[in-house]
């Protein structure tokens, strides 16, 4: 594979939550345009490593860049403008907006106007027609798949440089799984400039999706070689 | 009768809502109850006095108390909301929620005593402005019109402009996200220690700004804050958590309440907004409005 | 008697305009482990939620043992025998995970005294065997705040059996749970309940695990039975398969 | 554990000395322990993640069942009036324990709020029977069937106190960790998990709230007896509240927290009355943003270090 | 007994919540006071040292308080307190503790009428002196109203004044009715509603025995809806808030001051000493003084008076607290306005002065005008008889007593 530039770079990072340690020494490069798996069993520290990309974690030691710009001196909040949308595994909607308004916040928050934000809509709509059904309920009650889907199309919103998203398949129907694997094809290929980090617990979702995967166990990344081949996981200790 | 005693709890109870419904919104976004409300509250109708009486010694036309209650207002918002929430509350978001509490606590008795370094304990009243707005009569009484109409005309003007704001501005809907996940609204892009400090601002400016419209009316002593605090917490109880309407209503039918009970049952003058709070409760439990609860299972 | 441990019968839920629960039945015999699988918002954990009081149906009964648990609180259910777990897990996050098992225990057996230390409870043993169980004996000693979702999963359902129901309702058992330990913990888990003769329910979306541990299929769609049958027959079904498991037949 | 007891053994060292040494202070540490015991019931329901701003009730009226027991030469006895007045406490949150039970977080914190003061303005209101907002006298009674001297009644109320406070301390600490303590936790933690493990939370609380009522009724009894007078002022809210602050400062992580925090409120507030009788408000509030910035887990936490923590990180 | 090194005085007095509108004055003046006596050496040469204790921290933090002055601090003396809840509270504490208690400031009848108080004294006189002036007052200036209203604080003070008049106005004048009795909460901040009342009732007359705050608002939100041009306002308190009430109070209201207070009194405003005081009274706190600052000047003048005959009886030795106590029984001494005597009950006789406000060029506040001065002893209830009974047998003819001096304003 062609290397490109690298857009989000990742050297020795070390996070700790209460006095914990969870990532260890993490060195991960996420290059433009690429799709990569992050592995690892309950508790590996995926969530930990997506949500320090966020700004959420106390970093004890490393350093994140993002195209080339160190994020330790840009505020949590700020990352979204940066173009880095973001899934939580626990969906985390805002309960008393319908989904719409919930996928609209952060496009309004960062002031897109408002032709953008049609347009933006329109693309994710397209992508994901389950929620286009569901846009004015209320977030409040949907059930735990239709949540997933709201997330991703909120992290869809404003991802145009990197998108993260924290096991996205967790909790989706076989088909619903299905459709939004083809969904994330299509924007991959509609718009190969952005990254996509996904992490999963079940990697067999992400086979013949992801080119690159890397493991990870203890907080400790490793790249998997040989990518989402069965053979390989295997080899990495993993199913 | 009746009618009477309803224009007197209209007044009464715009000047309850206008206060109770900035701890309303600071309880519902910071999830603070901020027991220095009160304090707030004081402070605004103390600087606001001094204000007014400033002006009127230096010979300034009394109409100018108007503009200045709300400059006092944003100015006691501002300073020392703001310093309240930046150099303290700011330090303990995220720990347990008695904590927070207790800061504010801490920061009543402060300001407590702050006042009375300031300002001194001699009671203090500026009631030109009530007096230069005149009266009206309704069926041969008298009535100020600063009480009558403007008190309540304010508490409109906030009703409707804090829903609006929130409802219909970015700015407004960021706040409601922040009430509802802090991170969650952070990894949105807003910027959630910039929404507590300005709602903190916004609410204790509505506290000193029912604080100054309330110093044309009644003589400032010593313990005004922690009296309009507890009808506060009971506005803010029976509303329903951090609802903006619920604070109206509630805030009405205890002014109502009390004037009723002038006139029909004296006795149970000071007892009325606790009745009333455990009457609504009893009722409805989660208070008047209730908000839209995630699912969690 | 009709012979079944559990019967919902035609139970109805609108939500403003959504129908969650649209003539819901389904009959439960003695010892069967039922999967429920169904798209997304088909109503499944809407179901559970009905048949264990959560929410209350608009009409509709739920037959327990011979009982109707309809209007029953979840406490009431609970005792009288019906366990579940969670799909987001239920969990008292700042105790440690035996902890958590153990007030499960203290619930079941009525051990209140004020005098009786938590950890020093008599049948602590059979708590940490129940750990084993789902894999988690390790962890024992950890607050739950710490632990990964996933393993919170399991906690869940730890507790839910720890309370030694008739029948047990278990919302997507294996979701967050990685693939490593999926089955593994399946295997054990169905051990157990087979052992106990445990009654189980469970929503599920990986067909695998359906395939692999249930014996009887109910399809969920539109928020009401769809199809019901052994699952050879479900899983080969040309409309489970375009709806539900998503190939083109 | 181990620690819990130790602090507790230390204080009490401190406690059964500290009068024979300065006689004056007998009256002053019985009012603390006295304030010490209502929020020792704050701190149990604390644990539940409830927080009373009225627990002033069950501490005015237990303190003005006795006074009028003595006024009435009803009882005249200690022995009798303590328990009396506090079970009559205890039957207060028995009834109030019925219907608060169903409510949590400010609901919970305000309407105990309410419900006292109602109590307060019933005791104001009503002020040809309860004096007023003057209160009433509280003759001094019998001690075991003597008739004491101020001095000597002043002494031995204070060990009697004593005594009955670290019962209490003891019989609370067992009760948190027991199940029935840690199904109190649990309230906090997690409602619906608990009702579905068959637990009815509301009982649990319940239970909880009346010993929580009896705590700060046993407190109120006591401090009528020993100040000799009863104002409506005990039910004022922001009574309620320094219970509320006495538990934080002392510190929740255990049962001597909320003494260790009464005898510290007491230290402050003797000093700063002393030394700023204009401004003892703003002393406390400084000493209290002092504790929760540098101390977040009180005085007790503050001498039992961040044991928890990295013993948990040990294992 | 051996002359100590210092006199350590305890004062209790408000110094946070609404009443340190009496209790912070108070405390400015005892500073003065103290100030002047130690310039002079002391009390028979031992000097003294005042040390406050706030009233307004509640009842039981007083008593705590109080105990802790006396027993750690060593004070012999205490002056407590305003409230009279507080001197309910207290005079039992300082049996206990046997120390001197000078009742300095709180009105109650009842401390004395209904219990007997071996270490406690009042210097100053109680609320039936007050309440008889203020209604044989109203009887002389306006004889012919027929309806009356109430309106007090809803605490001890407001209702027990209150059964005082109530008891006087029947048997003065047993056809008055009484239209309305109100007693909106202590530190009410509106009382709209009751002045909506009253202004659908229009009484003759309008009594209001409060103070502070809530004499202040409830006079100005009178005023600007016109109720004080349609009734006669009996205000007995109201000296305490005529300077701040400015231009607001009217003419024609009747006010008062627990006593002969006035910085304005007629018959002493030009002593040097009380010339003396209010200027350097204004130069500290930039106000005339008001009654609490006579009140703590009749308190500390009677202690010194009283140290210097125990002391004379005592053959020139420093007396001991119980000499000091019996020393103020029969004791006669002049304050910065008038002569008070302590009976043998221990109460205090003090004369009391009412007025009728009238506005002048000197000052931007009202003053008085129609003064009437009534003696101690004819309107305090006489030794062994209950306010209440006497009231209640109060003849007309008290109206107009001849012992009644009556003055006009002049400049
Ligand atoms: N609040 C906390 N305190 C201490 N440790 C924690 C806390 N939260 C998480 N951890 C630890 O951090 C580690 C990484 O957790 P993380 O949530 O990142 O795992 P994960 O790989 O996302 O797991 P899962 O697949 O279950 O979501 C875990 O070992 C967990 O025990
Ligand atoms: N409290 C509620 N308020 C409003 N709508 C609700 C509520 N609970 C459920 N619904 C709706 O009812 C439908 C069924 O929800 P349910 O959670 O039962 O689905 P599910 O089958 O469990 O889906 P999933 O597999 O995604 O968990 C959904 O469309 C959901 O949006
Ligand atoms: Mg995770
Ligand atoms: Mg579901």
């Amino acid at each position: 594979m062609p290397r490109t530039k690298d857009i989000l770079e990742i050297k020795g990072l070390s996070a700790e939550i209460e006095g914990v340690q969870v990532l260890r020494k993490v060195d991960f490069a996420l290059a433009e345009g690429a799709t990569v798996a992050l592995i690892g069993r309950n508790g590996a520290g995926k969530t930990s490593l997506l949500r320090a990309i966020m700004g959420f974690m106390k970093v004890t030691a490393g350093a994140i860049a993002f195209d080339g710009r160190p994020l330790r001196d840009v505020k949590p909040h700020e990352r979204p403008r940066l173009g880095i949308g973001y899934a939580p595994e626990d969906r985390r909607l805002f309960s008393t907006f319908t989904i719409e308004e919930n996928i609209r916040l952060p496009a309004e928050v960062m002031k897109l106007g408002v032709p953008e934000i049609a347009r933006r809509l329109d693309g994710i709509y397209a992508v994901l027609p389950e929620l286009a059904d569901l846009r004015h309920r209320p977030a409040a009650g949907l059930s735990g798949g239709q949540g997933k889907m709201a997330a991703l199309a909120r992290a869809l919103m404003i991802g145009n440089r990197v998108i993260l998203l924290d096991e996205p398949f967790q909790g989706l129907a076989p088909v619903l799984a299905n459709r939004y694997a083809a969904a994330l094809r299509t924007l991959r290929d509609s718009h190969p400039e952005i990254a996509l980090l996904i992490t999963e617990s079940n990697p067999s979702l992400l086979r013949n999706f992801a080119e690159r995967a890397y493991a990870i166990e203890r907080g400790e990344v490793t790249e998997v070689e040989g990518g989402l081949a069965a053979s390989s996981l295997a080899a990495a200790g993993m199913h | 009768m009746i009618l009477l005693a309803a224009l007197d709890g209209l007044a009464y109870g715009s000047l309850i809502f206008l206060v109770a419904v900035g701890l309303s919104l600071i309880f519902g976004v910071l999830g603070v109850l901020n027991v220095a409300h009160g304090s707030f509250y004081a402070i605004g109708a103390y600087v606001a006095a001094s204000a007014v009486l400033a002006a009127a010694g230096m010979g300034l036309p009394t109409w100018l108390a108007f503009p200045l209650f709300l400059v006092s207002a944003v100015l006691v918002g501002v300073v020392v909301g703001g310093t309240v929430e930046a150099l303290l509350l700011r330090r303990i978001y995220g720990k347990e929620e008695v904590l927070q509490l207790l800061v504010t606590f801490a920061v009543f008795m402060i300001l407590e005593d702050a006042q009375k370094v300031v300002f001194g304990t001699q009671p203090l009243f500026a009631n030109a402005p009530m007096n230069w707005l005149g009266t009206v009569e309704v069926f041969g009484i008298f009535y100020t019109s600063y009480q009558l109409i403007l008190i309540p005309l304010v508490a409109l003007v906030v009703l409707l402009g804090l829903r609006w704001f929130l409802r219909r501005t970015r700015f407004g809907r960021a706040i409601v996200a922040v009430t509802q996940d802090r991170e969650a609204a952070m990894a949105m892009g807003i910027d959630a220690t910039r929404i507590y400090l300005f709602t903190f601002i916004i609410g204790a400016s509505l506290a000193a700004l029912g604080g100054a419209l309330s110093s044309a009316t009644t003589s400032l002593t010593p313990g005004i804050g922690s009296g309009m605090i507890v009808l506060s917490f009971a506005v803010a109880a029976t509303a329903g958590l951090g609802r903006i309407e619920g604070a109206a209503v509630a805030a009405l039918m205890i002014g109502l309440g009390r004037s009723a009970a002038v006139y029909f049952a004296p006795e149970f003058d000071v007892l009325i907004p606790y009745l009333i709070m455990v009457a609504v409760l009893l009722i409805k439990p989660e208070g008047l409005f209730t908000t839209v609860q995630t699912r969690k299972v | 008697m009709s012979g079944f441990i559990l019967e919902a019968r035609d139970l109805e839920l609108r939500f403003g305009g959504v129908q969650a629960a649209n003539g819901a039945s389904l009959q439960v015999r003695a010892n069967e482990r039922i999967a429920i699988i169904g798209p997304n918002g088909a109503g499944k954990t809407t179901f559970i939620n009905l048949c264990t009081g959560y929410i209350k149906p608009q009409s509709g009964t739920v037959i327990f043992a011979g009982q109707d648990i309809t209007a029953l609180s979840p406490r009431a259910i609970t005792r009288l025998g019906i366990g579940r777990s969670f799909q987001i897990p239920q969990l008292f996050l700042e105790n440690t995970v035996i902890e958590n098992l153990l007030l499960a225990l203290s619930a079941r057996e009525g051990s209140w005294s004020p005098f009786l230390k938590l950890t020093r409870h008599p049948k602590i043993d059979e708590m940490w065997a129940l750990l084993e169980i789902v894999g988690l004996k390790d962890t024992g000693h950890r607050i739950v705040r710490e632990l990964p979702e996933g393993m919170r999963k399991l906690i869940d359902i730890a507790l839910a059996l720890a309370l030694e129901p008739k029948l047990i309702f278990m919302d997507e058992p294996t979701s967050g749970v990685s693939s490593h330990e999926k089955f593994q913990v399946m295997d054990t888990l169905t051990r157990a309940l087979d052992a106990r003769s445990t009654t189980a329910i469970f929503v599920e979306h990986d067909m695998d695990v359906v395939a692999r541990y249930a014996n009887r299929v109910a399809v969920w769609s539109g928020g009401r039975i769809a199809l019901e049958g052994s699952p050879e027959e479900i899983l080969s079904h040309p409309d489970v398969r375009e709806s539900v498991i998503g190939e083109v037949v | 554990m181990s620690r819990q007891y130790l602090i507790g053994a230390g204080l009490l060292i401190a406690l059964v000395a500290f009068p024979l040494l300065s006689p004056w202070s007998t009256v002053i540490l019985t009012v603390a322990l006295c304030e010490g015991l209502a929020a020792l019931g704050i701190l149990v329901l604390l644990r539940a993640g409830q927080v009373s701003f009225g627990h002033g009730l069950y501490f005015a009226f237990s303190a003005y069942v006795v006074a009028f027991m003595a006024a009435a030469h009803l009882g005249h006895e200690v022995l009798l009036l303590v328990p009396i007045a506090t079970a009559a406490s205890g039957l207060v949150a028995a009834l109030v324990g019925l219907f608060i039970v169903r409510y949590r977080a400010i609901f919970f914190g305000m309407l105990n709020l309410a419900i006292s003061m109602v109590f307060f303005s019933l005791l104001e209101k009503l002020f040809s029977i309860t004096g007023g907002a003057d209160g009433k006298r509280v003759p001094r009674p019998t001690l075991l069937g003597m008739t004491l001297e101020r001095e000597s009644f002043e002494f031995w109320m204070f060990y009697i106190t004593l005594a009955l406070a670290v019962v209490a301390a003891l019989f609370v600490a067992r009760y948190l960790a027991s199940s029935g303590g840690k199904a109190l936790e649990a309230i906090k933690s997690n409602e619906t998990r608990l009702e579905y493990l068959g637990v009815s939370s509301r009982k649990v609380l319940y239970g909880a709230y009346l010993l929580s009522g009896l705590l700060a009724g046993l407190g109120g009894a006591i401090i009528a007896l020993v100040s000799g007078h009863v104002t409506p002022e005990l039910a004022y809210w922001v009574r309620s509240g320094e219970f509320v602050f006495i538990a934080i400062l002392g510190g929740v992580g255990g049962v001597a927290g909320p003494f260790l925090g009464a005898l510290m409120f007491q230290i402050i507030r003797g000093y700063a009355a002393v030394y700023a009788p204009e401004t003892w408000h703003a002393v406390l509030g400084i000493m209290l943003l002092v504790i929760i910035f540098f101390a977040p887990s009180g005085l007790y936490g503050l001498i039992a270090g961040r044991r928890r923590a990295s013993g948990e990180a040990a294992r | 007994q051996e002359k100590p090194k210092e006199l350590v005085v305890g004062i209790a007095t408000f110094l946070s919540g609404p009443a340190s509108v009496f209790g912070v004055p108070g405390k400015a003046a005892a500073d003065l006071f103290f100030e002047e006596i130690n310039a002079k050496g002391g009390i028979l040469g031992v000097p003294v040292k005042p040390v406050y204790v706030d009233e307004g921290a509640g009842t039981n933090q007083l008593i705590s308080e109080y105990r802790r002055v006396v027993q750690d601090q060593g004070a012999q003396i205490m002056l407590g307190a305003i409230s009279s809840g507080s001197c309910n509270a207290l005079a039992p504490v300082a049996e206990d503790l046997k120390v001197v208690n000078v009742m300095w400031d709180c009105g109650t009848q009842t401390i004395f009428e209904e219990g007997k108080w071996k270490y406690s004294v009042r210097t100053q006189g109680h609320a039936g002196a007050e309440m008889m002036a203020t209604l044989l007052y109203l009887m002389k200036v306006k004889p012919d109203f027929k309806t009356v209203a109430v309106v007090n604080q809803d605490y001890a003070w407001g209702r027990e004044s209150w059964a005082l008049l109530q008891a006087g106005l029947k048997a003065l004048k047993p056809d008055v009715k009484i239209v309305a009795e109100l007693f909106p909460k202590f530190g009410a901040p509106d009382f709209s509603t009751e002045i909506t009342r009253l202004s659908a009732l229009r009484p003759d007359v309008v009594i209001s025995t409060s103070w502070g705050g809530d004499l202040d608002t409830f006079v100005q939100q009178a005023a600007a809806r016109g109720l004080l041009k349609q009734s006669t306002f009996v205000l007995p308190l109201a000296e305490s808030s005529m300077e701040r009430l400015g231009a607001v109070m009217p003419e024609g209201v009747i006010v008062g001051s627990r006593g002969d207070h006035y910085f304005l009194h007629p018959k002493y405003k030009n002593t040097a000493e009380m010339q003396a005081f209010v200027k350097a009274y204004k130069a500290k706190t930039g106000a005339y003084p008001i009654y609490p600052t006579f009140h703590m000047n009749q308190a500390v003048t009677g202690l010194v008076k009283a140290y210097e005959k125990a002391a004379a009886a005592a053959g020139g030795k420093w007396p001991s607290k119980e000499q000091v106590i019996a020393a103020f029984e029969g004791l006669e001494f002049k304050s910065l306005t008038g002569t008070i005597t302590i009976r043998s009950d221990h109460q205090g006789l003090e004369d009391q002065m009412l007025g009728t406000t009238r506005r002048v060029p000197e000052y931007p506040f009202a003053v008085y005008d129609k003064i009437a001065l009534y003696p101690g002893k004819l309107v305090t209830t006489p030794l062994g008889e209950k306010s209440l009974d006497w009231f209640a047998k109060v003849k007309p003819e008290l109206v107009k007593d001849k012992s009644i001096e009556t003055f006009d304003y002049v400049k």
